[in-house]
């Protein structure tokens, strides 16, 4: 069928307007994503906002027990120990937690993905410098590390970040080695090589989107184990400490009263695994919108089902 | 097969030996033994003495070289808080660590697997979905309220198992299921998502077209292609394991690895971190070997 | 058998060692009840000093002590007790080629032991010690044979044997034949440990233990199993001297003034918490019921810090509350509530938890410089019945841990040190009186309070001894 | 009347995208009575395969849907059956060849124990099936069976996974075999064997063949009858011969004009210096040597076709060209530079002159990449071809340039027929403007109408452009027409080189004859005669 030459490609729609559509499909990820937007919110303006009342003390007022407006609509979810309401330090606590959180999964997974793409892509000889040095860290007690950079480097949240973050790499790295082992024999990356892509461009653009989406399970899920693990380094003095606060911190402070008052560690660790599913599923969400094979899954929703 | 596990161990036994160099110097950085074993108003002369008889007052390379020519025999000196060989005393942890985690994978894995792999047949459906969020919220949650929560339940109100300790197999079966957790999230996350990718793959329709069942469809043909990333996670959780499982053995008082090593860094145990390290060093040098070595046997087109 | 008992304890012992029964993880254990010592003070009756292996001891007239030693006691290997197990066991335990507890209660003198005959020894101190009897409660006797190295398996004269350790799990106790004393009920004592307090208490409840010697406060909600006992411990707030704004005593007092003691008893911390006034505690003696613990005024520590700024003092430099994480229970509320009201006092104060390795960094001499100024929370255990083992390392010039450098205080230190009898307790609470109003030397907070639950089925209550020690012998069935 | 075998009627077939839904199927009908032959032919992408696949129940719905229409397979309709009855039919009833061998093995199971599961999945004892394998596997022609059993789809050449693909559909003594361009990849000898062998089966067994199928050669040796799709639409349909003889869709017409085979042969360019020059390359897999001494010379705007064995090395030879694998030894001189041992840096200059098609353009392809992305990929890497402002514009005329339409370039390879995306790699290599090209088997899943309209756009680049080619090729009609030179190819070795002319009208190596004589005629009264010669001298 001859063709002018005046036929162009038809615009697409917009790919957000795309991204917005498939996301309305899916009413658990749109739930989550809401959730989640919520959080970034509540940690940009949390602190300004309600620093005052998570900080104010009444030891008349400790243990208080949730579901009463007695002391107003911050109180709704209980009081600690000192008598400070729980909504209000965990709205407060929202910008410390998501800063440590998101800066320590961040920082593993993308320094850990790096590895494991050249590990996984470049030489022999790289390959095993790096698959031998994650051995080191993954059998490098956490612990110990924070120890040594608490007492070399001092607390702070930066090292806190980085403590955290060094003990995660490993399993991005090996992650990604491992598929990228796999991927690196498709076909369509021979394909991108005979183009003369740059092995730059083979790895982020054709080996990368494929790893991805497991990538960021393993992330997500980190991202509460990093919330509770980080409250444990605050016990060694190197984490965040009262009276600032964080989501671990205050699971890890409830502990104690796990029997008698409840709402002090329950609270803060449901907004931990609130934030945590939201995020894997949106993850998951987004593992199918960015894969053109299983986009229909979203793209046909509501419409007809098979 | 053969050349590449002897390259693997002598790169291995590089890696461990820089480990060593690693903690050995790092940990020395970090404060006196002394002031943590003796009481806080101990003399000066009980400090001296106490550093002299464990060799911590000679410069820190002379103490390296003596402490390497001690490994070279096998002797991974005595603790310094309980006058008994380190090695011995980590041997004893990292028995009941292995065990535990040797068992709590396996079961993991087959959950795991199992679940992930069925909640990926029916992506969306209701067991994907009950599937998803019950094991996320579960891998999210804190363990110890996990923990304490099974005491409550099932040893105090119930009456069913012992609280803590170890003994029977009844003893086992808490520690276990906490463990059990978090892995299982994760994994069953990463199975159902490298699952999604495989069951939609050409070679399913072959099978498909070829009449195999749906089980051997998902646990046969899509499962073997989507392992790869499985396997290295499960490799990742099993390391944790390997490394001592804290919380648990904290609290239902196991004498495993993971507290030992917590104390033997905060109490400055030198020999004993150092021992313990190494230990569960090989353990995860050889499972990382393993795992490497399961890549080639899943998928061909990978060689090493 | 019913008349074994289960004891469950927050950790694992390192050693067995006899010379270390003063820690109180291993003193619990084999402390009488495996390992007996000379004397024995009495903190739980009032009773002050009694005898045990010695029958008495008298001071001679050259200041040296000597004792008489208890007759037809038998270790339980079997060999017989007498002088020379004594001066074994002494000079084992000050062995520099051994790292036992024991020297450091005989630090700055001189002791030796002369044998006299097989049941009688001269203990001579130089300098001359008064309380030397007392010490002796310290020294744990083990018998001649005892290579000088730490030893696993504990011989004694005790009632009990250990016959089982099994590192990380448990240690058994059986009672024994010939046992000079009187038997005990107890027949077996099994030691389980459990790092979690929650899984003691429970382990109490469900029949798996007999004895939880400490469990938290908010686990303990039962009556009939759950008691609480002053524990010896005493938590303070350490200050430099040296150190502006805290080398005024306007400021030191305000600190005082600024803490509402009171007000923590009965919430973060339980019923039966005593406001402190001395670094021991009241069971002590030398303690001085009469000084009285500082009152909560803000508006004074607010006024007093006014007139300090005034007097150019920097009273709004900024320092750190630090205190040490897991120090006791709620330690971290506590210290927030602190901080709370050191702020609401105008104090430019923050807080930083340490665990315990770098907290000791702070809490020992020499103080690191470069961190600014600071006040440090710090607990302090003294259940040996004389201030001594607390006053020169709190607070004299040269104490490892002093905030002070006084003249006059070190002086007073010393002379009560060398006093006796009822002289030496009067100094003692002259010593307290005056760190206490005059010097305003630190900020005393509280006498803790700890928590046992036992099981319905003995008849046994936790005491101020039970931190160091738990006597089997003392446990009864009901 | 009786009933038919497999009865298709109306059947309709819709796919959902992101831009629309595409009617891939409208109302197709045809029935296939047993021991027939039905050839489905038609232009690529007019729905064939997809019809293949809804009889088969493997379409994936969602997206896909059944629009409409019944299929009833031995009176029952298939559309209404539950999954356990379906898996009873699947695989021991009717059996499939697809058409894309590489994407569908398995790549982590032996082929062995793939085509051993098709007859265990139906109650086959295993070692009955084993036996049973190893016969098949050395039916359909492939070397050292018994070693061959235990390799792995990525250790076989394109013809040789084809060859597997079929043994397994074989397996069960299907009643219905339905293949997807089952010979594709296959040289004309082997083409003949497996043909041989469906025909034989069908002799045997009864069992029915519903052929999808390009090759008019094909269709006239074997089809009873012939369905013409096109454009989702059953547009003819009746015995061979008289749809062959008397064509009453112009769509049909032009098919058959389009047969290759019958224009002009080239005749030779005058000698100038090689751009390419090509000698000794060693290659061996193991013990297996799959290329033993090739070499050859090739001028700018010149043709040089490979044909030969599949098997033969044709494909590791040109892997070796692109340094997509190390030889073992040999040199590949490319305007005085040796290929072989050129630096990563000078290589990447050299990589938009030399371009390939590959021969599985399924997996060729990056599935996350739209059309647009994989075509103007090559401006990305390499920037100076074309400005960015020209880019749409350009990769509209490259898809109309192969056939496509530019609404495809919004679209994913998953969404294209088996030749579209054959055609999507042509363009991709084209759109690089090299100097060479590679075609691995490029055209041998289009359809003589769109195969010759690739062809002659090819042509037309090599004579403006100069561009040469190495034409990997089965296809000996389309070899014909297009080559300059032909080498075939046998074991690794090469066993005649010469002129297209030379070679066509007088080869001397007895294989080359045999590859000739194997040649299948588009007029199927030309192959009903040669068969029955063929009869008669076997007898
Ligand atoms: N998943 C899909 N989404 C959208 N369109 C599709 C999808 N699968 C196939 N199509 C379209 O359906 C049409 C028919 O495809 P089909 O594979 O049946 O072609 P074909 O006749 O087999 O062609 P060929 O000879 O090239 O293999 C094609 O135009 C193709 O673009
Ligand atoms: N990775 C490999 N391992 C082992 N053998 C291989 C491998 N790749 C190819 N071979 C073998 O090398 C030989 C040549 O393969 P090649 O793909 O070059 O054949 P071809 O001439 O392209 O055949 P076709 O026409 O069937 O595509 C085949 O016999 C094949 O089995
Ligand atoms: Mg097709
Ligand atoms: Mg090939």
């Amino acid at each position: 069928m001859p063709l002018s030459a005046t036929d162009t490609i038809p615009q697409e729609p917009g790919a957000l307007r795309r991204l917005a559509r498939m996301l309305w499909a899916d009413k658990f990820a749109l739930a989550a994503a809401l959730f989640v937007l919520l959080v970034v919110v509540l940690a940009v303006v949390g602190p300004m906002w309600l620093e005052g009342a998570a900080t104010r003390q009444n030891l008349r007022g400790r243990n208080l027990p949730p579901f009463s407006l007695a002391q107003g609509w911050l109180g709704v979810l209980g009081a600690d120990a000192l008598g400070r309401p729980l909504l209000a330090r965990i709205i407060v606590a929202t910008r410390n937690t998501i800063t440590i959180a998101a800066g320590a999964v961040l920082f593993s997974a993308v320094i850990g993905t790096m590895l494991g793409l050249v590990a996984g892509y470049m030489g022999r000889a790289a390959g095993q410098v790096i698959l031998r040095l994650a051995d080191v860290i993954m059998s490098f007690p956490s612990l110990l590390l924070a120890v040594i950079v608490l007492y070399i480097l001092g607390p702070s949240v930066a090292n806190l970040i980085v403590v955290l973050a060094i003990t995660r790499i490993p399993v991005y790295l090996r992650t990604t080695r491992a598929e990228v082992m796999e991927v690196r024999e498709r076909m369509f990356v021979q394909a991108a090589r005979v183009m003369g892509a740059s092995r730059w461009r083979i790895i982020f653009r054709h080996i990368l989107p494929v790893v991805l989406p497991t990538l960021l399970t393993v992330a997500t899920l980190d991202f509460a184990f990093v919330m509770l693990a980080e409250s444990a380094l605050s016990f060694l003095g190197i984490g965040i400490q009262p009276p600032e606060i964080t989501w671990g911190l205050m699971v890890a402070q409830g502990r104690q009263y796990l029997q008698t008052a409840w709402w002090l560690s329950v609270w803060p660790g449901l907004a931990i695994i609130l934030t945590t599913l939201s995020l894997n599923l949106l993850s998951g969400w987004l593992r199918i919108a960015l894969d053109p094979t299983q986009r229909w899954r979203l793209e046909m929703k509501g419409r007809r089902n098979g | 097969m053969f050349g590449f596990i002897r390259q693997r161990a002598i790169a291995s036994l590089i890696s461990l030996l820089g480990l060593v160099v690693l903690v050995f110097f790092l940990s020395r950085l970090t404060g006196d033994p002394a002031a943590l074993f003796l009481p806080i108003d101990a003399t000066d002369e009980m400090r001296r003495q106490f550093r002299e008889i464990h060799g911590l007052n000679d410069p820190l390379a002379v103490q390296f070289w003596h402490y390497l020519g001690d490994l070279a025999r096998l002797d991974f000196g005595d603790s310094l808080r309980r006058a008994r060989p380190a090695i011995e005393i980590v041997l004893e942890a990292f028995a009941w660590t292995f065990q535990l985690a040797v068992i709590t994978m396996a079961i993991v894995t087959a959950a795991a697997i199992a679940v992930g792999a069925l909640a990926a047949f029916r992506v969306g459906g209701l067991f994907d979905r009950i599937a998803s969020v019950t094991s996320l919220v579960g891998a999210s949650a804190p363990d110890f309220w996990i923990a304490i929560l099974g005491i409550v339940l099932f040893s105090v109100t119930l009456g069913w198992l012992p609280t803590s300790g170890t003994g029977t197999p009844l003893h086992w079966i808490l520690p276990i299921g906490v463990l059990f957790i978090r892995p299982f999230g994760l994994i069953v996350q990463v199975v159902r998502g490298s699952m999604i990718t495989a069951l939609s793959s050409a070679y399913v329709k072959t099978a498909r077209a070829k009449g195999v069942r749906s089980g051997p469809i998902i646990f046969v043909h899509a499962l073997r292609n989507a392992m790869l990333p499985v396997i290295t996670v499960i490799g990742d959780q099993a390391a944790a394991l390997l490394n001592g499982a804290v919380v648990v053995e904290t609290i239902f008082g196991f004498p495993g690895i993971g507290k030992l090593m917590i104390d033997s860094i905060l109490q400055r145990d030198f020999n004993v971190m150092l021992a313990a390290i190494m230990v569960t060093a090989l353990a995860i040098f050889l499972m990382n070997l393993l795992i490497d070595l399961a890549y080639a046997l899943l998928d061909p087109r990978i060689r090493h | 058998a019913e008349t074994d008992v289960r004891i469950v304890l927050s950790e694992d012992l390192d050693l067995l060692e006899p010379c270390m029964a003063t820690r109180s993880n291993i003193g619990r254990v084999i402390l009488e009840n495996v390992n007996e010592t000379l004397t024995e003070y009495d903190t739980q009756g009032g009773g002050g000093l009694r005898p045990r292996l010695a029958e008495r001891w008298e001071q001679q007239p050259d200041g040296s002590w000597r004792f008489h030693l208890r007759q037809g006691v038998t270790f339980s290997d079997g060999s017989t007790f007498d002088a020379r197990d004594v001066k074994h066991s002494f000079d084992r335990a000050m062995n520099s080629a051994m790292t036992c507890e024991t020297p450091r209660y005989f630090g700055g003198m001189t002791v030796t032991a002369t044998v006299v005959d097989d049941h009688t020894i001269d203990f001579a101190a130089d300098p001359v010690q008064p309380i030397l009897p007392l010490l002796m409660s310290l020294v744990t006797i083990v018998p001649e044979e005892t290579p000088v190295e730490f030893v696993r398996d504990p011989v004694g004269t005790g009632p009990y044997a250990v016959t089982e350790w099994t590192p990380g799990q448990q240690i058994v106790l059986t009672r024994r034949d010939g046992y000079w004393g009187e038997q005990p009920a107890v027949t077996s004592a099994t030691y389980l440990f459990r790092t979690d307090p929650a899984v003691r208490a429970a382990m109490v409840q469900t029949g798996e233990a007999d004895i939880a010697p400490s469990i938290a406060q908010t686990d303990a909600t039962n009556p009939a199993t759950d008691f609480s006992y002053l524990n010896s411990e005493t938590v303070y707030l350490r200050v430099d001297h040296s150190v502006p704004p805290f080398n005024d005593v306007r400021v030191r007092r305000a600190l005082n003034m600024a803490i509402d003691r009171a007000a923590f008893i009965g919430t973060l911390l339980p019923e039966g918490t005593e406001q402190a006034v001395a670094m021991f505690p009241p069971t002590t003696q030398g303690a001085n019921p009469d000084v009285k613990p500082w009152a909560f005024d803000l508006e004074g520590a607010k006024a007093l810090l006014e007139e300090a700024r005034a007097d150019g003092v920097p009273v709004d430099a900024e320092f750190t509350l630090i205190a040490r994480t897991e120090n006791f229970p709620g330690v971290t509320e506590v210290m927030e509530a602190t901080l709370q009201m050191l702020q609401d006092a105008g104090f430019n104060a923050k807080l930083q938890m340490f665990e315990v390795a770098d907290h000791e960094r702070f809490y020992s001499k020499p103080y690191p410089a470069d961190r600014g100024p600071y006040v440090l929370a710090a607990m302090h255990d003294n259940n040996k019945g004389d201030p001594v083992f607390s006053m020169f390392f709190k607070y004299d010039s040269e104490g490892r841990q002093s905030g002070v450098s006084d003249p006059g205080v070190n002086q007073m230190i010393a002379e009560a040190s060398a006093a006796t009898g009822d002289e030496r307790a009067r100094k003692w609470s002259d010593l307290v009186a005056h760190l206490h109003d005059e010097v305003v030397a630190d900020v005393l907070l509280w006498h803790m309070v700890g928590f046992s639950r036992v099981s319905e089925r003995l008849d046994w209550r936790p005491s101020i001894a039970t931190n160091s020690q738990l006597q089997l012998a003392q446990i009864g069935f009901r | 009347m009786a009933e038919h075998l497999l009865e298709v009627s109306g059947l309709s077939v819709d796919f959902h995208t992101a831009a629309g839904v595409v009617h891939a199927v409208r109302g197709v009908s045809f029935h296939v009575d047993r021991g027939e032959t039905l050839a489905i032919l038609g232009e690529s992408g007019s729905g064939k395969s997809v019809s293949a696949s809804a009889i088969m129940n493997l379409i994936d719905m969602p997206p896909g849907h059944i629009a409409g229409g019944s299929i009833r397979f031995d009176g029952r309709d298939l559309l209404r059956l539950t999954d356990d009855q379906r898996r009873q039919i699947n695989g021991r009833r009717i059996a499939m060849i697809f058409q894309d061998p590489l994407s569908h093995l398995n790549p982590v199971y032996s082929v062995g124990w793939q085509i051993v599961e098709t007859m265990t999945a139906h109650g086959v004892a295993r070692d009955h099936a084993r036996a049973e394998a190893l016969r098949l596997v050395t039916r359909v022609g492939i070397p050292d069976p018994a070693g061959a059993l235990r390799k792995y789809p990525h250790q076989f050449s394109g013809g040789q996974r084809q060859r597997l693909m079929i043994a397994m559909a074989l397996a069960m003594k299907p009643d219905l075999l339905i293949a997807d361009e089952p010979t594709t990849a296959l040289d004309v000898t082997v083409q003949a064997e497996v043909l041989a062998l469906l025909e034989e089966l069908q002799a045997e067994t009864g069992m029915a063949v519903l052929i999808i199928t390009h090759d008019l050669g094909v269709v006239a040796e074997i089809a009873d009858r012939v369905v013409v799709m096109n454009a989702g639409e059953v547009v003819e349909t009746g015995e061979t011969d008289a749809v062959y003889r008397n064509p009453s869709h112009p769509y049909t017409r032009k098919l058959i004009g389009a047969a290759p085979g019958k224009g002009e042969m080239h005749a030779p360019l005058s000698p100038t210096a090689p751009v390419l020059s090509v000698r000794d390359v060693v290659k061996s897999y193991g013990e297996f040597r799959a290329l033993d001494g090739v070499g050859f010379d090739l001028m700018a705007g010149e043709t040089l076709a490979v044909v030969g064995e599949s098997g033969s090395g044709k494909s590791t030879l040109a892997r070796m060209l692109l340094r997509l694998d190390e030889p073992d030894s040999g040199v590949a001189m490319w305007k005085g530079r040796n290929l072989f041992t050129l630096p990563p840096a000078e290589l990447f200059a050299l990589r938009r002159d030399l371009q390939m098609v590959f021969q599985d353009p399924t997996q060729s392809l990056n599935p996350r990449m739209t059309v647009f992305q994989l075509i103007s990929e090559a401006w990305v890497i390499h920037p100076d071809i074309l400005p960015r402002a020209r880019w749409r514009e350009r990769v509209a005329e490259l898809l109309a340039q192969v056939g496509l339409r530019p609404e495809h370039a919004a679209r994913y390879p998953h969404q294209f027929s088996g030749g579209q995306r054959q055609r999507i790699a042509i363009a991709r290599a084209l759109a690089m403007e090299p100097q060479l090209i590679v075609c691995d088997e490029a055209v041998s899943a289009l359809d003589v109408s769109v195969q010759a309209q690739v062809i002659e756009l090819l042509d037309r680049l090599r004579r403006e452009m100069g561009i040469a080619f190495v034409f990997i090729a089965h296809d000996l009609p389309v070899v014909r027409d297009f080559a300059d030179h032909v080498m075939v190819m046998r074991k690794g070795r090469v066993v005649e080189h010469g002129s297209v002319r030379q070679v066509f009208e007088a080869p001397r190596e007895p294989y080359t004859r045999a590859l000739l004589a194997a040649g299948l005629d588009p007029d199927p009264e030309v192959q009903a005669r040669r068969r029955e010669a063929r009869l008669a001298a076997a007898l």
